[in-house]
């Protein structure tokens, strides 16, 4: 492209390092079989850290997504039980995302609450609601029927799941670098103001941003329905910030108009790898936080060192 | 003469008034609430429940307080919940093993401290987002709670005097309740009377022109992180003292929703979270308002789950009519870099 | 000449208070048509709403006859209305070509895909027609501030437009981009474009205008043509009343030095520089961008780390640490950016006031004395004559003049040494820069040394006993009050 | 003004949700035809009387409404209470948060209930709650609250302790685990929340009972957080890891099935068995198709005896301070009467 940008590599380079350190640490870590296992097993967590990128590039954050999550998950799993054709479910499960979404982007724009605190409100509301949907427990009975194909099915011989992180990743990518809509979403984040003077519908984009991540929440959970087969409310718990780890880690600024979907890609890989490898490596289950975090606190030190080695000024930064 | 002599008087009435326009909104919405209540629940008003409430209110309203100066900072705290459970568990296992209640409590304090110095450093000096390295050194937190305790509760002989803490009352209020009105008294004293909360202040406004006119804008910063982690901690030693045993609890619910529930008192009580805004009596209020609401709820019987909707509608709704009320009538632009200029001509 | 542009009957009303009152103003093709007035008169209000931003309460806008409504600053550009606000308005994280096409990218035919390969042409295109020389794959954050401005008068050519609003166009740029802007602005006049021009820079008007409109209080006082009206006249008309002289004599008395700057070194922006600041003396600071002049103004209040060399307040070393410090040690320090360095917006009067001398004035050790700011605060009000409803009054309701003022009473709350002044009326209006001179000089005359670092060249000269003109990180020349003038600065200014 | 008028709207509403809630979803259903329908005040006046009254408030607080064990629970009080008339019923459903449920018992104690019952997941955390139930001088029975045996604190606060025994659960599928390996082989441990108590007391149990057991080896322990699609994941890998697994027990009956579909995915059903607990309908179906899945062990979800205790309580007889319910191991053998019986 134009310029060497050491901050795009250096994350590529983080990646490397995992993936070599893996090959080191556990003999069943460099397989075709086990990245084919990470890649299948991220699929609801691509979906929602390509929504919470979006986010996070207006200047926003999305905190409901996680029950997002939750409420399509029972909601496809009981019409699933119910044998309702996996079209109809679908197009339900995206009706969910959009109208929490658009909640979530009217509230934000129209009503001028911070994000954090709007999708804080419709977080507890969506969770709520899912309990209340299901009266508490997961919705009983086992869904067995071909709406499970959406995630079981292989086409040659690879599972779905894969192909949709692939789609999901691409058509992001091209969306965000290549549309007039990406570049706006881009705009907005980087300045509202001057982007609404050049003509951009800052509150549509707001808006569709939002949007977006609720559909992309409600397709993971879909996903969710069919990968378990049943409809479990306590799906989600804490998605939110798994997301949020995945694009910081990806060099996505929460402070809006910067981050790239490469970069999100390279986040999940490294946030998935990680717990795949303390799986494999049967690292004790309550020492896991302390590893993640540890490893989080690095890589976004080294991110924020380079993203300030690049800002050259006279003054000195407080 | 641009201002007249006599409306000096004026001005501090207004001045006043306009401070704290959000915190007396919401006092009179508990006074109401508090008038209907006999309509809905003969018991909310007994003596005993009122106090209960306010012991319940009291674990949240500290930790709310503390909440308020990293968000007064334009920060966020997500590790609060985590602190309150290692100072929990630290306090316990050292009275278990026969340490005297006063040193158990300097050792929790000191551990508090080093937290919140962690968060304010590695915020100021690391140039990182306050919310990626408090949910980073919240999950490390969780992960040494998890690590030392093996998830099991512990239990054992705690000295008397510490337990009373927790239990004991004052008067007819019960010890948390009074440390609760201490802590509000100081934090009121340290933000409305003394330059550090001017500073703190102003800082919240506009950190570089803060650090333009004097102020150490590090050393403010840090100083709200340690600040939020002491409160945080002594909410958790109360906690602890009112049980007397520690229970890790580091999924959701628990004290790990602490830091929501703690957010979500010092917004409805009128910070906001891009700095410079609310008061400690909005978060002490704020703290009081869910209170209020979570005591009520289970009287009249409504369901656990509705109570979360509510409590998200009340978020949502309260939230917009902080906006409302505080967004005056000049159309503002923000400019590209980060300042933003009004319709000046 | 055609009319283009039409108002009729403008209002708009903030809060209650009329900011534009009956407003009738007529704008013909290919004319330059400057709006002056003081800060508050109207100004900006009448473009935002011509441009979009805004929506009168009354009164009708007509475009080539027909009457239009501009529901965003979108439709505006889209009917060819083009406006270069008075802020760089920009996305920092984004590219110099992606900056200039923002809203309006090239596209493939019938595809949501941006053409980036047309766009990049495009607009190097365009910045080579300006006579900038800057590649337009840079975010727009690497680019020094002129050439940010220039991107966004690039933008403003791009669009074709029928009227060109600029406001205050040349606040940032250096005399070669200001005549590239002119040059600019020659050819769009020759292709019939109407360009309304916002200044305060009275020369500009003068040599640009063929028509001139005067706001005052929101009301139209005037429209004149370019023969109708003098200097004095004109300001006349924009204050009300004669304005006797803009830069007040002082009484000189000249005394011992105060601040001795020693072979002060800072990395790539200067070398060696060395000068004395005198009690009671307003010294000059003077070059264009990256001369070295502005940093050394921030380096020595201790924004930019310790430099090399050695600086002497009152003989002793100064410790240049960081600002805090060097107000402890009796420094002040004006910031040029008022909204984004300067003021808590969002804060009431008091807390703006007396920020900098909290720890020295309004408190006993670390209690505050709230009465006493108060009543100080009040005071400086008075002093400074700042219009407001009062000390409960938060500053982004208050106008850029008395915002400035504000500033400049933060620093006269305590006793200081030296005042260091960074653009001290940047987008003030006539009659409060006047003030605001006033009590520059009143400062002085009190025996603070006053440093002033300014790109207006008028006001330099008018205010300063001694200036010092910068070039490339070096100190050029110390010219006297006599010897100074636009030329000589620009001569040394200039040297390579 | 227009702030205090917003937060208004929105009590109205909460309140009218409130009250719509509580002629659907709320569990103050009086069990006596004959009693007033505003029930809170009317037993406010007359705790003072409780002696004289006919009939009896028996307040339920369970911890957590998001597993079907716990709503089983509620649903076997209720329906239980049909069986006296002379009980009046009051639930309170906490939200996973020991804040929540000391509030709820709290308000159990203040509107008066003669009998509380508890079932509480939150440890000793919800002890001074128990402390506050004594002192109201209300008798307090413990229901499936986990708790591995009698600690000392706990003992003094209840009346009586009705629940299955955890622990011995846990030394079951330590046994059966023994009894399906001969002895020999490798196991992978799922485990739950790991600070939940029933995950605690049935990972004491095994632990126990697999010490006597050397030749069965641990491998792999994680947690799944008691979620199937967590186990599925952390079992994939962990399929992954190991070559050789010979069983896998999963703490609960979600995470058993988590792990069996990530067992049939990776095509090794037939060399690993499944053994896991809490005796849900789809975990007994998938022991009698005769899969990996071997045994699940029921835990006792039946409310009629805690009612039972409260109820003699109330009335001042005396009763067990520990009434151990029955445990089930649903086996191939006994899994279609298990199937007819329960569901």
């Amino acid at each position: 492209m134009k310029k060497f940008e050491l901050s795009k590599l250096l994350s590529i380079i983080m990646l490397v390092v995992l993936i070599l350190l893996g090959s080191q640490l556990s003999d069943s870590f460099l397989s075709v079989r086990n990245f084919s296992n990470i890649i299948q097993y991220s699929v609801e967590t691509a979906l929602i850290s390509i929504g919470m990128a979006l986010v996070l590039i207006i200047g926003g954050i999305d905190l409901s997504v996680g029950s997002v999550l939750a409420f399509s998950t029972v909601v496809s799993a009981k019409l699933a039980l119910a044998g309702v054709n996996t079209a109809v479910i679908l197009i339900v499960t995206i009706v969910i995302g959009f109208t929490v979404g658009a909640i979530n982007g009217l509230l934000i724009t129209k009503t001028k609450v911070e994000a954090f605190m709007a999708t804080l409100g419709t977080m507890m509301v969506m969770r709520a609601c899912t309990f209340l949907f299901t009266g508490g427990g997961p919705l009983t009975g086992s869904i067995k029927t071909s709406f499970q194909q959406i995630i079981k099915g292989k086409f040659l011989n690879v599972q779905y799941g894969i192909f949709y992180v692939i789609i999901m990743f691409v058509l992001a990518g091209i969306i965000l670098s290549r549309t007039r809509f990406g570049r706006h979403v881009y705009a907005v984040g980087g300045g509202e103001e001057t982007a609404k003077l050049f003509g951009v519908q800052v509150d549509k984009v707001k808006i569709a941003v939002y949007i977006i991540s609720g559909i992309l929440a409600a397709l993971a959970g879909m996903i969710i329905a069919a990968r378990i087969g049943i409809g479990e409310p306590r799906s989600g718990y804490g998605y939110e910030m798994i997301a949020i780890t995945v694009c910081v880690v990806g060099g996505v600024s929460m402070t809006g108009g910067k981050g790239t979907v490469t970069g999100t890609f390279i986040g999940l890989m490294v946030i998935s790898i990680i717990k795949n490898l303390m799986n494999l490596m049967n690292i004790d289950t309550n020492a896991q936080p302390i590893v993640n975090g540890i490893i989080i606190l690095i890589v976004a030190l080294i991110i924020s060192r380079e993203m300030l080695g690049k800002r050259k000024s006279l003054v000195k930064q407080i | 003469m641009a201002l007249q002599k006599n409306t000096f008087i004026k001005d501090k009435l207004i001045l006043g008034i306009k401070e704290y326009m959000n915190e007396l909104s919401i006092a009179a919405l508990i006074v109401l609430i508090t008038c209907i209540s006999p309509l809905l629940s003969s018991v909310f008003l007994a003596g005993d429940n009122l106090l209960n409430l306010l012991r319940q209110t009291s674990y949240t309203a500290i930790a709310a307080m503390g909440m308020y100066f990293v968000i007064l900072i334009g920060g966020i705290d997500l590790s609060i919940g985590a602190t309150i459970q290692v100072v929990g568990m630290v306090s316990i296992m050292m009275l278990t093993s026969g340490y005297s209640t006063v040193t158990t409590i300097v050792c929790v304090v000191l551990i508090g401290l080093v937290i919140g110095l962690v968060n304010g450093v590695l915020v100021t000096f690391g140039k990182l987002q306050p919310f990626v390295v408090t949910l980073v050194t919240k999950s490390i937190m969780d992960g040494i709670v998890l690590v030392t305790t093996d998830g099991a509760s512990i239990s054992g002989k705690v000295p008397e005097s510490f337990v009373k803490i927790g239990t004991e009352y004052i008067g007819i209020f019960p010890v948390p309740v009074v440390i609760t009105m201490i802590v509000f008294g100081i934090t009121f004293i340290l933000m409305s009377r003394t330059t550090y909360g001017r500073r703190l202040f102003v800082t919240g406004s506009n950190k570089v022109a803060s650090y333009n006119s004097g102020t150490n804008v590090r050393l403010i910063q840090i100083s709200a992180y340690i600040l939020c982690a002491l409160l945080a901690t002594i909410s958790g030693v109360l906690t602890v003292a009112r049980i007397g045993a520690f229970q890790p609890s580091t999924t959701h619910g628990g004290a790990t929703g602490m830091e929501l529930n703690a957010i979500a008192a010092a917004v409805i009580g009128g910070a906001s979270l891009s700095g410079g805004k609310g008061s400690v009596i909005g978060a002490l209020f704020g703290a009081l308002l869910y209170g209020v609401l979570s005591n009520l709820f289970p009287l009249i019987g409504v369901n656990s789950y509705l109570q979360q909707l509510i409590q998200g509608v009340i978020i949502i709704v309260a939230v917009i009519a902080a906006g409302r009320n505080s967004s005056s009538s000049k159309i503002k632009l923000r400019k590209s870099n980060g300042g933003s200029h009004e319709y000046s001509t | 000449m055609n009319t283009v542009l039409e108002l009729k009957g403008i209002s708009k009303i903030f809060a209650g208070t009329p900011v534009l009152d009956n407003i009738d103003l007529a704008f013909k093709s290919g004319e330059l048509h400057a709006l002056v007035g003081e800060n508050g008169a109207g100004k900006s209000t009448l473009i935002k709403i011509i441009s979009g931003v805004y929506h009168q309460e009354a009164g009708k806008v007509y475009l080539n006859g027909k009457e239009v409504h501009f529901a965003t600053p979108n439709s505006a550009q889209k009917a060819g209305i083009s406006t270069l606000f008075q802020e760089i308005q920009e996305i920092p994280e984004m590219t110099v070509a992606e900056n200039v096409f923002l809203g309006r990218e090239p596209r493939y035919k019938n595809s949501p895909i941006v053409d980036t390969k047309q766009l990049k042409s495009e607009a190097e295109k365009l910045v080579k027609r300006l006579g900038l020389n800057i590649d337009v794959s840079t975010k727009m954050r690497e680019l020094p501030v002129s050439s940010r401005k220039m991107v966004e008068i690039a933008r403003a050519m791009n669009h074709q437009a029928s009227v060109v609003i600029m406001d205050e166009p040349t606040a940032n740029l250096n005399a070669e981009e200001m005549a590239a802007l002119f040059r600019m602005i020659d050819e769009l006049k020759k292709n019939r474009t109407t360009i309304i021009y916002i200044s305060h820079r009275m020369n500009e008007v003068f040599s640009l205008a063929d028509r001139v409109t005067v706001l005052r209080d929101g009301k139209l006082i005037a429209t004149l043509n370019n023969d109708q009206y003098d200097e004095k006249s004109l300001i006349a008309l924009m204050i009300g009343r004669e304005l006797t002289d803009l830069y007040p004599e002082r009484e000189h008395s000249i005394k011992e030095v105060v601040l001795e700057v020693k072979n002060l070194s800072l990395g790539e922006h200067f070398k060696n520089v060395s000068f004395d600041v005198h009690k009671g003396e307003v010294l000059g600071l003077a070059g264009l961008d990256a001369s070295g002049a502005n940093a050394v103004t921030k380096t020595i209040f201790g924004l930019c780390g310790k430099p090399e060399g050695k600086v002497f307040l009152n003989g002793a070393e100064l410790d240049i640490v960081n600002p805090s410090t060097s107000i402890k040690q009796g420094m002040a320090f004006l910031t040029e950016d008022r909204k984004t360095q300067g003021l808590f917006l969002n804060q009431n009067m008091v807390n703006n006031f007396t920020i900098s001398a909290l720890a020295k004035v309004f408190s006993n050790r670390a209690f505050m004395k709230k009465k006493k700011e108060r009543l100080e605060s009040n005071k400086m009000v008075d002093k400074l004559q700042i219009k407001t409803a009062g000390l409960h009054t938060r500053l982004s309701e208050l106008s850029g003049g008395n915002q400035q003022k504000v500033m400049l009473g933060r620093w006269m709350l305590d006793r200081y040494k030296v005042l260091i002044m960074e653009e001290p009326t940047r987008g003030v209006d006539v009659g409060a820069k006047s003030e605001i001179y006033y009590h520059i000089n009143k400062l002085a005359e009190a025996g603070l040394a006053v440093i002033m670092y300014s790109t207006e060249m008028p006001e330099l000269l008018g205010m300063c006993d001694r200036i010092l003109v910068f070039s490339g990180g070096e100190l050029k020349a110390a010219l006297s009050k006599e010897e100074a003038t636009q030329e000589s600065i620009m001569q040394h200014a200039l040297v390579r | 003004m227009k702030r205090i008028v917003a937060l208004l709207i929105l009590l109205t509403l909460a309140f009218t949700m409130a009250a719509c809630g509580q002629t659907s979803n709320i569990s103050q259903t009086p069990a006596a035809p004959a009693d007033t329908p505003s029930a809170a005040p009317a037993a406010n006046e007359g705790t003072e009387t409780a002696a004289e009254k006919n009939t009896f408030k028996i307040g339920f607080s369970q911890c957590v409404m998001n597993h079907p064990f716990r709503i089983a629970m509620v649903d076997s009080f209720k329906e239980a209470a049909k069986a006296y008339d002379d009980v009046e019923i009051v639930v309170v459903e906490g939200d996973g948060n020991v804040q929540t449920e000391i509030t709820n018992i709290e308000s159990l104690i203040q509107q008066g209930c003669d009998a509380i019952i508890v079932s509480s997941l939150s440890g000793t955390a919800i002890y001074p709650a128990y402390k506050q139930v004594q002192d109201a001088g209300i008798p307090l029975i413990i229901a499936a609250s986990g708790n591995a045996k009698e600690d000392e604190d706990a003992y003094n606060y209840y009346d009586t302790f009705v629940s299955t025994d955890e622990v011995e659960m846990g030394i079951a599928a330590a046994d059966y685990a023994n009894y399906l390996l001969n002895g020999e082989g490798n196991v992978v441990m799922i485990r739950g929340v790991v600070e939940s108590t029933n995950s605690i007391n049935r990972y004491v149990g095994w632990n126990q009972q697999i010490v006597n057991y050397p030749g069965i080896k641990v491998i792999a322990e994680q947690s799944a957080e008691w979620l199937r699609l967590k186990a599925n994941e952390v079992m994939t890998n962990i399929l992954q890891a190991n070559k050789e697994i010979d069983l896998v027990y999963a703490e609960n009956d979600e995470m058993a099935l988590g792990a069996l579909m990530a067992i049939q995915d990776a095509g090794r059903e037939n060399e690993i068995k499944i053994i896991s607990m809490d005796g849900q309908e789809d975990a007994a179906m998938e022991v009698k198709a005769g899969g990996p899945f071997k045994l699940t062990i029921t835990n006792n979800s039946d409310t009629k005896e805690a009612l039972a205790a409260a109820y003699k309580l109330a009335k001042g007889e005396k009763v067990d301070k520990r009434i151990v319910l029955p445990y089930e191991k649903v086996t191939s053998e006994n899994v279609d009467e298990y199937l007819a019986n329960n569901f």
